[in-house]
């Protein structure tokens, strides 16, 4: 977008056009296969015949992430793996998602109190849009987080001057 | 990289890869820059977060390393942190394919201290929801093994029965994946009413749709030609580095843990011989290659389904879990219990001193141990062949590194 | 054999498998899809499910066997305690840590917490998973009325307790009056 | 062949190293203190022998403890000057099973490394040295496999304390 992004006032053009904007971007979410742990196993049960992430645009799983929008962090993050998370973060082009599925992502899940190794939270390396609670959740729910993640992007302003709060 | 160990190629340039039918595949004598290629840790075919770095000359390989730890959870240090049952649902999570296999192992490990004996029922429970997941693990292994190889279909039409399976087990105890069913002392809760015959329909369906996979994944040409001769392992080389499970019948050597140190109820269905333990025969290829391996896996399916029936069929009313007080003391001592995972000989070593909380809580993850085996295996395979090695190892990252 | 008859068996081999899964994979064609629509439609979620907490507040004594049950320590409750009746200050459970389990349920004498069929606990910001399990903070309405009755009656008992020991008091000084009497009177 | 059977075949053939065994027990109804043991039996072995002695029950005919199931180790408690060296062996042919221990002392954790004798020793023994920082020496390979290279602790020693911070990441 560059040199239109967040330039405009409301009106019935800008508003529109970044109704459009929004909606192309949240119906084509592509995530990164990124399995980690035992969440790894739900996320590909919500890519195979039962809950079918595709009806959401969801399912082209890419393995580079140079071509995904959405990071699922499906599993425990340790110390070792969290410089290369970080790493692909980086790696994957704006606009970019990322998505806690799991306690051990959310929060260190149930290492949180031994595990010396595994990081309390992979928000403390990269931002996080969505956090799902479970162990593992069940597909359905990350189903249900990615959908909250598409009502996020639709209330986001592509060229519109982003509402500030005080 | 510095620290890289160099290896010699198993094959001699000159002589060339050994092809079927006694010929073989020359490579012209052309010395390349050696390239080092690292797998990993995000990689779509390393089934989790392992990176193996590849050192490559041209297109053959002659040096990988496989870096471990990109998952380490630091288990061993929360068994002896943690009281004995509470510890139940971390067994769950290591080998997060298998979990009833884990909570089996550990449960029998704590009962071999604790001296007691187990309900018939609970045994019967025990064994038939172990068998179960040995199916839905194998579903996965060859699943993935497909979808490495480039084969989509069979790991959706998997995925479809595993469905299934994982709903039978949300039914008994309330989860998909990390049950905590098997209790230490019995099994958590019977099972509900109806659930047994439910089991009976998924293993009438099952016969059916395994033959499906096999005629569509495990006979097909085409992945018969990315597998076979490819990764082979001798039966020195097995025993060498300590293989169990289907590596070790992939190799045509003659070891169960379920038949050869019978436990739980295995001794009775050995005696009835309701089971057989499916060996590779080298019959695509050399023997020990990597057909063999998923062939094993196949095949381990259905003698599976026919434990299940023979549960199905024994099964009697009564307790399932015997008088186990809440907080439990184990009488002091250690006690080691392996017993067959769907990848291997899973171990638990545990110690306790009569307190509370174990002094030791070890566990002897197959993976980890079959995945040594990669450092031998790669070199003189095709960098291509790398996934199909990997794959057909079966690794459960999250009990290599635990 | 030689390589050309090779490479020929080699195709064939290729073709004919390949047509076998096709006619496995073209059966499935016609079959109805399993695919279940989530949002509209719902797999059943059995009884036994492991899902979202609930706690049955009324029946809750406060007495912390779940919380040390608990692998991970991520119950924590608080109350204060006004002779038998409870006033709740907080019972959370840190949905960051909880793997779900079920260990916390059994320890349960009154058999108050439990996992219900709920699943899907989405949010875009983490410190709501610290979630609060309390249909209501401090005292029960009717908790109010049976410490108010239980004072009413507490204070009627001790009010009588009084009037009795005020009856005795005076039964005693009177029979010591007597025995002083009595006692002046030998003295005398 | 049973444990006892396996004991005297191993004395018999004179195998390096043993100086001992141990049976589970009941407790002596005399002396409260007394819980017994429970579990399996084991042999007691001199950790810098234990090569040899793997090696002679690997080629030992009537024994053939040719696969070598686990190698760990243990640290029994704060106060206790020895480590513990478990190791699993398991026989094939003759189908049965041997736990061997090793006391090897805190201070000095040295010993030498196996992968001569089982290749499958190598990654246990990583892992071991890591965990517990043992040195085996001759290893082929003695780095961390699980942790990150620049680790500071043996984690699975009980006087490990948890580390603070890891590379700007907070641990807490």
């Amino acid at each position: 977008m560059g040199l239109f992004e967040k330039q405009f006032e409301d009106n019935v053009l800008t508003t529109n056009v970044d109704w459009l904007l929004n909606w192309c971007r949240l119906s084509s979410i592509w995530p990164m296969t990124f399995g980690l742990a035992c969440c790894a196993i739900e996320m590909m049960a919500v890519g195979c015949a039962h809950h079918d992430i595709d009806r959401f645009g969801a399912g082209a799983f890419r393995a580079s992430p140079r071509q995904a929008d959405l990071m699922i962090v499906a599993g425990t993050v340790n110390f070792k793996m969290a410089e290369r998370i970080k790493r692909l973060y980086d790696q994957m082009p704006s606009p970019k998602y990322a998505i806690a599925m799991g306690a051990c992502a959310t929060g260190g899940g149930p290492y949180y109190k031994y595990g010396y190794t595994v990081v309390k939270g992979v928000d403390r390396v990269v931002p996080v849009d969505v956090y799902i609670a479970g162990c593992p959740p069940r597909p359905e729910a990350l189903l249900e987080g990615l959908m909250k993640l598409q009502e996020k992007i639709q209330a986001s302003s592509v060229i519109r001057k982003p509402i500030h709060t005080v | 990289m510095s620290t890289t160990k160099t290896y010699e190629p198993s094959i001699s340039r000159t002589e060339g890869r050994p092809l079927a039918g006694g010929e073989r595949e020359y490579m012209i004598d052309v010395r390349t820059q050696d390239m080092e290629v690292n797998m990993g840790p995000q990689h779509p075919a390393t089934h989790g977060v392992m990176r193996v770095l590849v050192r490559a000359d041209g297109e053959l390989i002659t040096g990988a390393q496989p870096h471990l730890g990109y998952l380490h959870r630091c288990a061993e240090k929360i068994g002896e942190s943690v009281e004995w049952l509470q510890y139940l649902p971390y067994t769950d999570r290591y080998d997060y394919l298998a979990a009833m296999n884990n909570n089996l192992g550990y449960s029998m490990a704590v009962e071999k201290l604790m001296g007691i004996e187990i309900p018939r029922r609970a045994m019967m429970l025990r064994t038939l929801c172990a068998e179960l997941n040995r199916i839905g693990s194998h579903l996965i292994a060859i699943g993935t093994y497909g979808l490495d190889i480039g084969a989509f279909t069979p790991f959706l039409y998997m995925f479809r029965e595993r469905e299934w399976m994982m709903a039978l087990f949300e039914k008994i105890c309330g989860a998909r994946l990390t049950y905590s069913y098997i209790r230490i002392g019995g099994v958590f809760n019977d099972a509900p009413p109806g659930w047994l015959s439910e089991v009976e329909a998924f293993c009438d369906t099952f016969e059916v749709k395994w033959r499906e996979y096999y005629d569509l994944l495990i006979q097909n040409h085409i992945f018969v030609k990315r597998t076979a001769d490819i990764g082979v392992i001798t039966r020195e080389m097995a025993l060498d580095f300590g293989l169990t499970g289907p590596m070790l019948r992939g190799s045509a050597i003659d070891w169960d843990l379920r038949r050869d140190t019978p436990y739980e109820l295995y001794d009775e269905i050995c005696k009835d011989k309701a089971f057989e333990i499916p060996l590779a025969s080298g019959e695509k290829g050399t023997l020990g290659d990597c057909w063999d391996r998923a062939w094993v896996r196949a095949m381990e399916m259905m003698e599976s389904i026919k434990i299940v029936r023979w549960c199905l069929d024994k099964i009697e009313p009564g307790p399932v879990i015997g008088d186990i007080p809440k907080t439990l003391r184990i009488p002091p001592g250690e006690a080691y219990v392996g017993i067959e995972n769907p990848r291997g000989e899973l171990g638990h070593y545990v110690v306790s001193d009569g307190g509370k909380i174990a002094v030791r809580c070890r566990v002897r993850g197959p993976s980890f141990v079959n995945l040594a085996v990669l450092e031998e295996l790669m070199p003189g395979a095709l960098l291509a062949d790398t996934i199909a090695i990997i794959g057909s190892t079966d690794i459960v990252v999250g009990e290599t590194d635990r | 054999m030689t390589a050309v008859t090779h490479y020929f068996k080699n195709v064939v081999d290729s073709v004919k498998t390949t047509l076998i899964g096709l006619g496995i994979t073209g059966k499935y064609l016609l079959q109805k899809p399993i695919t279940v629509q989530y949002p509209d439609e719902r797999l059943p979620i059995p009884n036994r499910y492991r899902g979202i907490h609930y706690l049955e507040q009324e029946k809750c004594i406060d007495c912390l066997a779940c919380a040390r049950a608990c692998p991970i320590d991520c119950i924590e409750m608080d109350a204060v305690r006004h002779g038998k009746e409870l006033e709740w200050i907080s019972f959370t459970l840190d949905y960051q840590k909880c793997m779900f389990c079920e260990l916390c349920v059994y320890p349960c004498p009154k058999d108050c917490i439990h996992m219900g069929t709920e699943f899907a606990f989405v949010s875009y910001d983490r410190s709501e998973f610290v979630h609060d399990l309390l249909s209501y903070r401090g005292m029960a309405r009717d908790a109010k009325v049976r410490m108010v009755e239980a004072e009413k009656k507490k204070k009627a008992k001790e009010e009588a307790k009084k009037a009795k020991e005020g009856a005795q008091a005076a039964v005693v000084a009177e029979a010591a009056d007597d025995e002083g009497e009595e006692a002046s009177s030998e003295d005398a | 062949m049973n444990f006892q059977g396996i004991y005297d075949r191993i004395r018999s053939i004179q195998a390096p190293g043993v100086t001992g065994m141990d049976e589970p027990r009941e407790p002596n109804p005399q002396d409260k203190k007394d819980k017994g043991r429970s579990g399996d039996p084991y042999v007691l072995v001199d950790p810098q022998r234990l090569p040899e002695f793997l090696e002679c029950l690997r080629d030992d005919p009537s024994l053939k403890f040719e696969l070598m199931a686990d190698l760990t180790a243990t640290d029994p408690s704060k106060e206790d000057g020895y480590l513990w060296i478990n190791v699993q062996l398991l026989s094939l042919v003759r189908k049965h099973r041997l736990a061997v221990k090793c006391l090897l002392p805190k201070e000095n954790a040295v010993m030498p490394s196996s992968v001569s004798v089982h290749r499958g020793a190598q990654w246990a023994e990583r892992e071991c040295s890591e965990m517990y920082g043992i040195t085996f020496e001759g290893h082929p390979d003695p780095r961390n496999i699980l942790l990150p290279e620049d680790w500071i602790g043996h984690p699975l020693r009980k006087d490990y304390e948890f580390p603070e911070e890891y590379h700007g990441i907070s641990c807490k």
